[in-house]
């Protein structure tokens, strides 16, 4: 039985509000809100990351993906129709069953293999410092590090080529 | 302590609404979100590792900003193409995105 | 904790010499205009490709690894070389191709090229799930890029956002079943992860087939095979026709290079457990590839299907019992013959489109005619393809038959033997058209250029030579201890 | 000399081959080639007789083919047989020869017509020289061939290619039946040589079902070539052919070639009583019943052609009552009479304008003197009249048949005997006396060259008996030289004044009928019609055959073409259409939904993951 | 020279469609001419290999053993030779290809592509006969695929599409069948041998040897005597594999239907003969009742179906299926007599039915039909090709002194003296098989009365009769057939000692 506690409090009310977040962005009718909601999952799921002691990384979660992921997001949608969306045919109902089913199974699978697991409980948690971090990315992943920064320069460059408004 | 399973179920949860979504959202922005989605449960369970597994190091978090970096990397590839697309077909609806097939 | 700082760092000069020409290749695209046709890119690009190659193979000696981050070996020299001559034959498509269509950004198109070749290598070359990832998201992103190149094509932007989409599900899929790995055995090194997996797998069973499931999922995804495959034949018919040959070749080829080393290194001690389910894979792949490929018209969708059917072969050796090693000679013997015949293919393909202006199989009416040389190369390519003798493509699979015989898997053998009967429709209805048709009305004679005329001729050389002479390629490899 | 045997047969090859290349340059001068060569050959057989009637004798062999440990050889030998059955075929085939000059000169393709007549003759010679049964096999097959080829020789006419391919058809049947006996009779003797042969089955290395069987096959060989019932119905129609053809062919050589083949294997015969029973009752059953066909067909050359059918079966019933030499003599003597009686017929026909109907002739005697007195010669030679030929062989059969004790074969002889002697002078009476019933004047008396076979033929129909009469059995001796065949049964005083008899009283019957017309051949008819119409129409074995064999074997044919294009190669199909199909089924798939193909991807993966797991059984 | 001499009369061939392919296209003569002294130069070879053949010693002669590729558990060599058994058919190769080349100068259009092919299948089809190693047997087996393919989809008649694709993907089925079965006796024998060969007398020992029975159970050798005979059925054809040939003959042009039927079946009856009895002599004789019954359905089925065809040219075909019965007969004798009728069936067959297919083809460019009720009369309008057809349907009845009557005799010999142990109702078999022939004269006489013969049509009167140079394939395989039917110890001597060595093995 697990212990109640303020940590599992914590970690209860982050849960739900992403869960409910995540859910509300594909239930949600207005284009805007599911943005929003979005931002605010991922504002829980940072949440998650303090409860974690990854402050690091939480702070990078809500500077990339609140900030900067939302307004890019809310960039696309505005720079395209949004009443482009909803009109003409609607899918087959059995096409939502199906994916309703197929990732039902799936996360019962997950699931059943998530808990089932039986991780022998770590008593102690481990804190990573920015420093352990800029160690270890400018040291032992120096090579994922670079590339990773190709990997934005090919992403840019093709950005740039594909969103590109040329004149006629 | 909260146990690491419920932060790995919780990514598991995350990752099937994403899933969902990204299957039957028509407005392709929606499913460059759910995809977000996705790459942030993987998040929760390679921070929650990290923090808690049962080999607890910083790699995880290492990992977690390269995935970051690639999520960012991937939303703008994804707008950018798909602001291309609305140019030709004024449309960002999945539905009828089907010239190619068969 | 190896440390990096202290490392060996000759042993990335290919990498790093490709990614400085790449960048001085792009730095003279933006100060050459931003428009027009810049042919003596491609030209330079095929230089950078073949100044690495050469590299590559000067380093052939050399093996070791950065921190267990990096690792040289035979298995990734022999990648590398085949990622290499594959992009620069891409490239010399794509410069006929660009010269067609104007359209599209020169500098850029080859610069992203030579940026997922980059990622290729790195991911061909890493032992590790961070840099083997995002080796892979280089290629990947480069490549949703340059399936949408032609951004005024409403089917290449289609295909370019299905990619992207598709291809980002999988990428989760992958990180999921990575974050897994990563947690049970607190080490992204595959090494290591091999090192502990059979330990941990006594523990965690269902878990560790869980995320290796969940990566399965995302490589199949990468490498075509079905039911992960729905994408290829949207993509590569959507594709610029060079994309599409980088796609079904190259990428294609990296990240079964990818798979290798996650299913051989990672898994291997797991072998018993997924290597049932990759002949069923492997078999599903064989057969609706190629029973598909039947009803296809559309040429570039057709050799789709076929890359699919072909990435089933591929799959064959490694689901079954042999030594890694013998794996590895059997697969790289067919990736060479892959590469060679396809994208010797996919030229004859990409001048005859061009020169149409239509992708459909009738295009390829009466090529006989209209240019001897191409018609004879394409039979070549496609008999090579279809696995009949004397071609690389036949003794590829005879090598692959022979591995699954001996490892006992004959029924998946018998599958691949009698699909590739099957294949022999399609392949066949190509030449048919090429020789047994008329030329349509408007067709004239095809002048292809010279760079492209050395390709195919290149590539047709290959191909027959290894089909004449497995030996010597096999010999080679079979002294080989592929991996680190 | 006798050592050049060989060349006898080599003659007519050579004129063959000759004709075959420059034949359409020879044209009419053919003939001269094909005649010289036949005399040539008659003059070696001549010679290589007589010498063999001295006693000399030659065989010459040569390896023909190897396996295992057995080997086939081809030569020639000369036997007393086969000397004698030389003359008899270069007689008749030279005297053909020379008749058909004339016969066929308004034929364009006269060349061919003589290139094939040496081909035939090169192989019936082939066939008599055989040393074994082997290359008898392969020289009765080339004189099947020589006969497909000259009965359908005017081709243009369906009724000839018809008949042609029947009468190769119809003797190939039986042919297989040889061809299975010769392969047993190998196989249980170790060889095809006759002496190797009859020295294993004398000394019992055979069992004697086996020997039945193989006789019984070698039977059907002879069967189905001479003619005898039930593979008699290709002879008839054989008629289509030139008349020469007819006579050299379908009456004196080939068809005898069944005889001559049961007598060659004799022996054989005699080991197996149930083999010998089989001969005789097929002989007799044919004789007679060939017999009553003929009493009641108007076609000229085939009243000729059922005699023939019903002498053949006399002298199987010969053979097959112990009469070796009675049934041979007879062959020898039928050779004459019959070539003479359808060179007679033919010298007629072409009188006639190639008209054959004998109720449009009558009235011949006065307008062709020779034709009809030298067919009258050969008429009663066949009825058995002496001293002509006929009646010596036909005597020494009659008595075979009454020392063989049984009766029903007697009396069915007898009969056969007397029907003979009434439908031969039925034809004679109905052709040579009366009124000329024709609308075409004939244009009289033919040339020399077709009178002069004619005379030489009478003038043999009426000495050859005599080389085998009461009072001196020349014949007899000459053949059994080192032959252990048995007891020959000669004729008690009796059976000669029966056999007298039976002539007499056939030939008045047939006088009464058709000469004087005191009995309405009319009113016979009238009170059995059933019977007449049975025989006119042949008791209908073509009919028979045609539905029992022909169609329901074509029906099959058919069947199975169906089923071969609908099953066995529909299935071929069904399955290329079915991969087909599939792959369009699974292309469907592809329905440019990106999210449609996440969800196959994900229903897929999950299904063959689930299916793979339960494989291996990870749930259990 | 006589050491490589086999070598050189392979890859003469292909050295002659490179020299085709540098001429140009216009140069048809000069084209022709090449073909026709490439193949006369391979005829000339093949007749001095026949000339030093030793006809007295058994074994492979004119061997040669050249390793070509070589990787630890793989190795394939390039292993060739001659026997009793090889010798008769290399010959008949160059026989008929130079005839039927004769028979294809009537081609006019892509005629470099024509010779090419026809110069690349000969190379195929004589490196079958030599090929001791079965994987290069299964190169060349499969270097005759897409010549045909080509040439019956290029050259071919109305269906030809549909044909070549039928050809290509039924054989190629077949192919596959047999390389699948050739792998697992690979590796099957390296299991049990622990060495690692494709060669065929190599593996025919292994299999032979009774110390490997784990791994060669007699199960493991049912199976792969029974993949490789099914491999050979779609070849030969045996029903019910046989559905390909029709369409394939039919739709090719005549000399590669001359071909087709001439040399690229007996490919089926010959790999039986070599690797299926060769190697599995127990499996064989143990089945013997099994292939002795296809082969009379064979006949039988082959005989019927040809009886009822309306073309001429798939009676023809037909009478293929029907004619290669015999050699299964002959084979499921398991004598040495039954065994050289299959072999001298195997030859007399490839000039028989070519020159039938040359007759065919020779009135179809006359007529423009070959529908058998459109003809007729054909004695009076073409009198010499009609006279060559008759002598054609005369061979293939089995006339005496012709060679088809050769190889029935000894077919008929070997089935009637049969041990009752290896084939039980052998009589049986032998008088239905009989029946055949009967069949077969029916069917080829029935058409000769209703082509040849009777009426002539007048619109072909007029038409021009047989060219010289149609003389020559006529008159060639006419002759041959002749020869062996009137001198068939000029084959059986060479055949004879290879055909005891096989059934040396039987122990029969």
């Amino acid at each position: 039985m697990i212990e109640l506690n303020t940590q599992l409090v914590f970690f209860l009310i982050l849960a739900i509000i992403a869960i409910a977040c995540a859910v509300m962005v594909i239930i949600l009718k207005k284009i805007s809100h599911r943005v929003l909601s979005m931002a605010f999952c991922f504002f829980a799921i940072a949440g998650l990351y303090f409860l974690l002691r990854a402050e690091f990384i939480g702070i990078i979660q809500i500077m990339v993906y609140v900030g900067a992921l939302s307004i890019l997001f809310i960039f696309g949608m505005m720079m395209t129709d949004h009443k482009s969306v909803g009109f003409g045919p609607e899918r087959k109902k059995i096409h939502k069953v199906l994916s309703f089913i197929g990732v039902g199974t799936l996360l019962g699978f997950m699931l059943y293999g998530i808990l089932g697991m039986n991780l022998q409980p770590s008593d102690e948690q481990f804190i990573g410092s920015a420093e352990a971090i800029g160690i270890q990315v400018y040291g032992h992943y120096v090579i994922a590090l670079q590339a990773a920064g190709i990997l934005l320069l090919a992403a840019l460059i093709g950005a740039i080529v594909l969103a590109r408004k040329e004149a006629e | 302590m909260v146990p690491v399973e419920l932060f790995l179920a919780l990514g598991a949860i995350l990752f099937c609404i994403g899933l969902y979504g990204v299957l039957t959202r028509r407005h392709l922005v929606i499913v460059l979100v759910c995809i977000e989605l996705m790459l942030n449960s993987v998040n929760i369970n390679l921070i929650a590792f990290s923090s808690i597994g049962p080999f607890a190091n910083i790699t995880g978090q290492v990992f977690t900003l390269f995935v970051i970096t690639l999520a960012a990397a991937e939303a703008a590839v994804g707008l950018a193409i798909l602001i291309a697309l609305y140019r030709n077909r004024e449309s960002i609806d999945a539905i009828k995105q089907d010239l190619l097939r068969w | 904790m190896l440390s990096a700082f202290d490392a060996n760092w000759s042993l990335m000069t290919p990498e790093i010499v490709l990614l400085c020409l790449a960048l001085l290749i792009f730095t003279i695209d933006f100060m050459t205009g931003i428009k027009g046709s810049k042919p003596f890119l491609g030209r330079l690009s095929i230089i950078s490709l073949l100044i690495t190659a050469i590299l590559v193979v000067l380093t052939n000696n050399v093996s070791g690894n950065i921190a267990q981050v990096f690792i040289v070996d035979k298995f990734a020299m022999i990648f590398k070389l085949i990622i290499l001559v594959g992009v620069a034959f891409v490239i010399t498509i794509s410069m006929h191709y660009l010269e067609k269509n104007s359209d599209v950004y020169q500098g850029e198109f080859y610069s992203l090229l030579l940026f997922a070749t980059l990622g290729a290598m790195i991911m061909v070359s890493s032992a590790d799930l961070i840099t083997l990832f995002v080796g892979l998201e280089l290629l990947s992103i480069s490549s949703y890029c340059l399936a949408g190149f032609k951004k005024r094509n409403k089917k290449s932007t289609e295909a370019a956002i299905k990619y992207v989409i598709l291809g980002g599900v999988a990428s989760a899929f992958i990180l999921y079943g990575m974050s897994f790995l990563y947690g049970l055995t607190g080490t992204t090194g595959i090494l290591e992860i091999g090192r502990d997996l059979g330990a941990l797998y006594d523990q965690y069973p269902f878990i560790i087939m869980m995320s290796l499931l969940f990566m399965l999922v995302g490589f199949g995804f990468k490498i075509s095979i079905v039911p992960f495959h729905m994408w290829a034949p949207d993509v590569y018919e959507g594709s610029p026709t060079p994309v599409t040959a980088f796609l079904s070749v190259v990428s294609k080829l990296a990240a079964f290079g990818l798979v290798l080393r996650m299913f051989i290194i990672a898994f291997g001690s797991i072998f018993d457990e997924w290597s049932f389910l990759l002949a069923i894979f492997a078999a599903l792949t064989m057969i609706i590839g190629n029973f598909i490929a039947l009803t296809q018209k559309n040429v570039k969708r057709l050799m789709a299907y076929s890359g699919i059917a072909q990435a089933g072969y591929l799959v064959v050796p490694l689901a079954t019992t042999l030594t890694p090693d013998i794996t590895m000679s059997i697969i790289a013997f067919y990736g060479i013959a892959y590469v060679m015949m396809t994208l010797g293919a996919f030229a004859v393909i990409t001048l005859v489109t061009e020169s149409a202006g239509k992708e459909d199989i009738s295009s390829f009416n009466g090529l006989y005619y209209r240019s001897p040389f191409m018609a004879i190369a394409m039979t070549v390519f496609l008999v090579s393809l279809a696995g009949l003798p004397i071609t690389a493509g036949f003794f590829g699979k005879v090598y692959i038959f022979i591995g699954a015989v001996t490892g006992g898997m004959i029924w998946l053998a018998v599958i691949m033997i009698a699909t590739s009967i099957v294949s022999f429709f399609y392949y066949f209805g190509i030449i048919k058209q090429m020789y047994m048709n008329e030329p349509n009305e408007n067709d004239e004679v095809l002048n292809p250029p010279l760079s492209l005329s050395v390709m195919v001729t290149v590539a047709v050389t290959v191909t027959l030579f290894l089909g004449f002479f497995p030996g010597l390629v096999t010999k080679y490899f079979n002294s080989f201890h592929w991996f680190f | 000399m006798i050592q050049n045997a060989w060349l006898i047969p080599v003659f007519p090859l050579i004129a063959f081959i000759i004709l075959l290349f420059f034949g359409n340059a020879l044209k009419e001068k053919s003939s001269y080639v094909g005649i010289t060569a036949m005399a040539l050959s008659f003059i070696l057989s001549v010679i290589v007789l007589v010498e063999r009637i001295g006693g000399e004798t030659y065989t010459f062999t040569l390896n023909w083919i190897t396996f295992g440990d057995s080997t086939i050889t081809m030569g020639y030998e000369v036997t007393p047989l086969n000397a004698m059955m030389l003359i008899v075929v270069t007689v008749v085939s030279l005297l053909v020869h020379i008749f058909s000059r004339e016969y066929m000169h308004e034929d364009k393709r006269i060349n061919v017509f003589y290139s094939y007549l040496g081909l035939f003759s090169f192989s019936m010679l082939g066939l008599i020289l055989s040393p074994n049964i082997l290359q008898l096999f392969i020289f009765w097959e080339l004189v099947g061939l020589c006969s497909f080829l000259l009965v359908g020789f005017w081709y243009f006419k369906p009724e000839a290619a018809a008949a042609a391919k029947k009468a190769f058809l119809t003797t190939r049947i039986g042919d297989v039946g040889l061809l299975i006996g010769l392969v047993l009779l190998f196989n249980a003797t170790g060889s095809f040589e006759y002496g190797a042969i009859f020295s294993a089955v004398e000394a019992g290395l055979v069992n004697d079902t086996m020997v039945t069987i193989i006789a019984i096959c070698i039977f059907l060989g002879a069967v189905g070539k001479s003619a005898q019932f039930p593979l008699h119905v290709w002879l008839p129609d054989a008629m289509e052919g030139p008349t020469p053809v007819s006579a050299l062919i379908h009456a004196a050589t080939m068809v005898a070639a069944g005889v001559y083949l049961v007598g060659v294997m004799y022996p054989l015969f005699l080991v197996s009583s149930t083999a010998m029973t089989i001969v005789a009752y097929t002989g007799a059953i044919t004789a007679f019943f060939a017999g009553t066909i003929a009493l009641v067909n108007t076609d000229i050359k085939r009243i000729l052609a059922y005699s023939t059918v019903s002498q053949l079966g006399f002298m199987m019933l010969a053979l097959g009552t112990g009469g070796y030499v009675a049934g041979l003599f007879h062959l020898t003597t039928h050779a004459f009479f019959k070539a003479l009686l359808f060179l007679g017929a033919g010298s007629v026909i072409f009188a006639l304008h190639h008209r054959q109907d004998i109720r449009k002739m009558g009235g011949l005697w006065g307008r062709m003197k020779w034709t009809s007195i030298t067919f009258l010669i050969g008429a009663l030679a066949i009825a058995g009249v002496p001293p002509l030929a006929g009646f010596w062989s036909k005597e020494v059969i009659l008595a075979a048949v009454w020392s063989n004790g049984d009766m029903f074969l007697f009396i069915l002889a007898v009969i056969t005997a007397l029907m003979t002697a009434f439908y031969m002078f039925r034809l004679f009476f109905k052709a040579f006396t009366g009124e000329f019933r024709g609308d075409h004047e004939p244009h009289g008396e033919n040339s020399k060259l077709m009178t002069v076979p004619l005379a030489v033929l009478a003038f043999l129909a009426i000495v050859a008996g005599f080389v085998n009469t009461p009072f001196g059995f020349y014949l007899e001796d000459f053949l059994l030289q080192g032959l252990n065949v048995g007891y020959q049964a000669h004729g008690e005083m009796w059976l000669v004044g029966l056999s007298i008899g039976i002539a007499v009283v056939g030939i008045g019957l047939a006088y009464l009928m058709y000469g004087k017309k005191v009995i309405s051949s009319e009113a016979i008819r009238s009170k059995v019609p059933a019977v007449h119409k049975l025989l006119l129409n042949k008791y209908y074995m073509d009919e028979l055959y045609q539905k029992v064999f022909v169609q329901p074997t074509v029906a099959i044919g058919k069947f199975f073409w169906e089923v071969d294009k609908g099953v066995v190669d529909g299935i071929v199909n069904f399955v290329g259409r079915a991969t087909r199909l599939s792959g369009r089924t699974f292309a469907k798939r592809h329905d440019g939904q990106l999210q449609t193909y996440g969800l196959v991807t994900l229903i897929g993966g999950i299904a063959v993951i689930a299916v793979a797991f339960v494989l291996r059984g990870y749930f259990g | 020279m006589i050491a490589n001499i086999l070598t050189l009369l392979v890859f003469l061939p292909l050295a002659g469609a490179l020299l085709i392919f540098t001429i140009p296209n216009e140069n048809k003569n000069v084209i022709r001419s090449i073909a026709t002294a490439t193949s006369l130069v391979a005829l000339l070879i093949s007749l001095i290999v026949w000339a030093n053949f030793d006809r007295g010693a058994s074994g492979l002669q004119f061997a040669q053993l050249v390793q070509w590729i070589d990787i630890g558990f793989l190795q394939l060599n390039y292993e060739i030779g001659i026997d009793g058994l090889s010798m008769p058919l290399l010959v008949l190769t160059t026989v008929v290809t130079a005839l039927a080349i004769f028979a294809s100068f009537s081609i006019e259009n892509r005629v470099k592509e024509f010779y090419i092919w026809t110069m690349v299948l000969l190379t195929g089809m004589l490196g079958v006969f030599v090929a001791l190693d079965m994987f290069l047997f299964f190169l060349f087996f499969e270097l005759t695929l897409i010549p045909m393919f080509f040439i019956i989809g290029i050259w071919g008649g109305k269906e030809k599409v549909y044909a070549s694709f039928k050809f290509l993907v039924y054989t190629g089925l077949g192919s596959a069948v047999m390389f699948i079965t050739f792998i697992v006796m690979f590796f099957k024998g390296a299991q049990a041998s622990g060495e690692a060969t494709f060669s065929m007398i190599q593996l025919a020992e292994v299999f032979a040897n009774p110390a490997n029975p784990e791994v060669l159970t007699s199960g493991v050798r049912a199976a792969l005597f029974l993949a490789l005979f099914v491999a050979f059925a779609v070849k030969l054809p045996v029903f019910p594999f046989h559905t390909w040939l029709p369409n394939a003959h039919v739709e090719a042009p005549t000399a590669a239907s001359m071909i087709l039927a001439g040399v690229l079946l007996k490919m089926g009856g010959y790999g039986l003969i070599r690797i299926g009895v060769g190697i599995f002599p127990d499996q064989a004789t143990r089945f013997a009742l099994l292939i002795a019954i296809l082969g009379v359905v064979n006949i039988i089925y082959g005989a019927l179906l040809a009886l009822v065809q309306t073309d001429l040219k798939r009676l023809v075909a037909f009478s293929s299926i029907s004619h290669m019965g015999i050699v299964l007969v002959g084979i499921a004798s398991f004598t040495a007599s039954g065994m050289q009728g299959a072999i001298f069936q195997l030859v007399s067959h490839g000039f028989i039915s070519a020159l039938l297919f040359f007759m065919v083809g020779a009135i179809y460019e006359r007529t423009k039909t070959r529908t058998i009720s459109e003809l007729g009369g054909l004695s009076k309008s073409v009198p010499v090709l009609a006279g060559f057809t008759l002598a054609a349907a005369m061979a293939s009845v089995g006339l005496p002194g012709l060679s088809g009557f050769v190889s029935e005799l000894l077919a008929f010999i070997g089935v009637f003296g049969a041990s009752a142990e290896i084939l039980p109702a052998a009589k049986t078999i032998g008088v239905i098989a009989g029946i055949g022939i009967i069949l077969t004269a029916a069917y080829l006489l029935w058409a000769m009365q209703r082509t040849t013969f009777g009426p002539m049509d007048e619109k072909y009167s007029g038409l021009p009769d047989a060219r010289p140079l149609e003389y020559i394939p006529m008159i060639g395989l006419l002759g041959f057939s002749i020869l062996i039917g009137v001198y068939p110890n000029i084959l059986s001597d060479v055949i004879n000692i290879t055909v005891l060595d096989i059934l040396s093995k039987i122990g029969g």
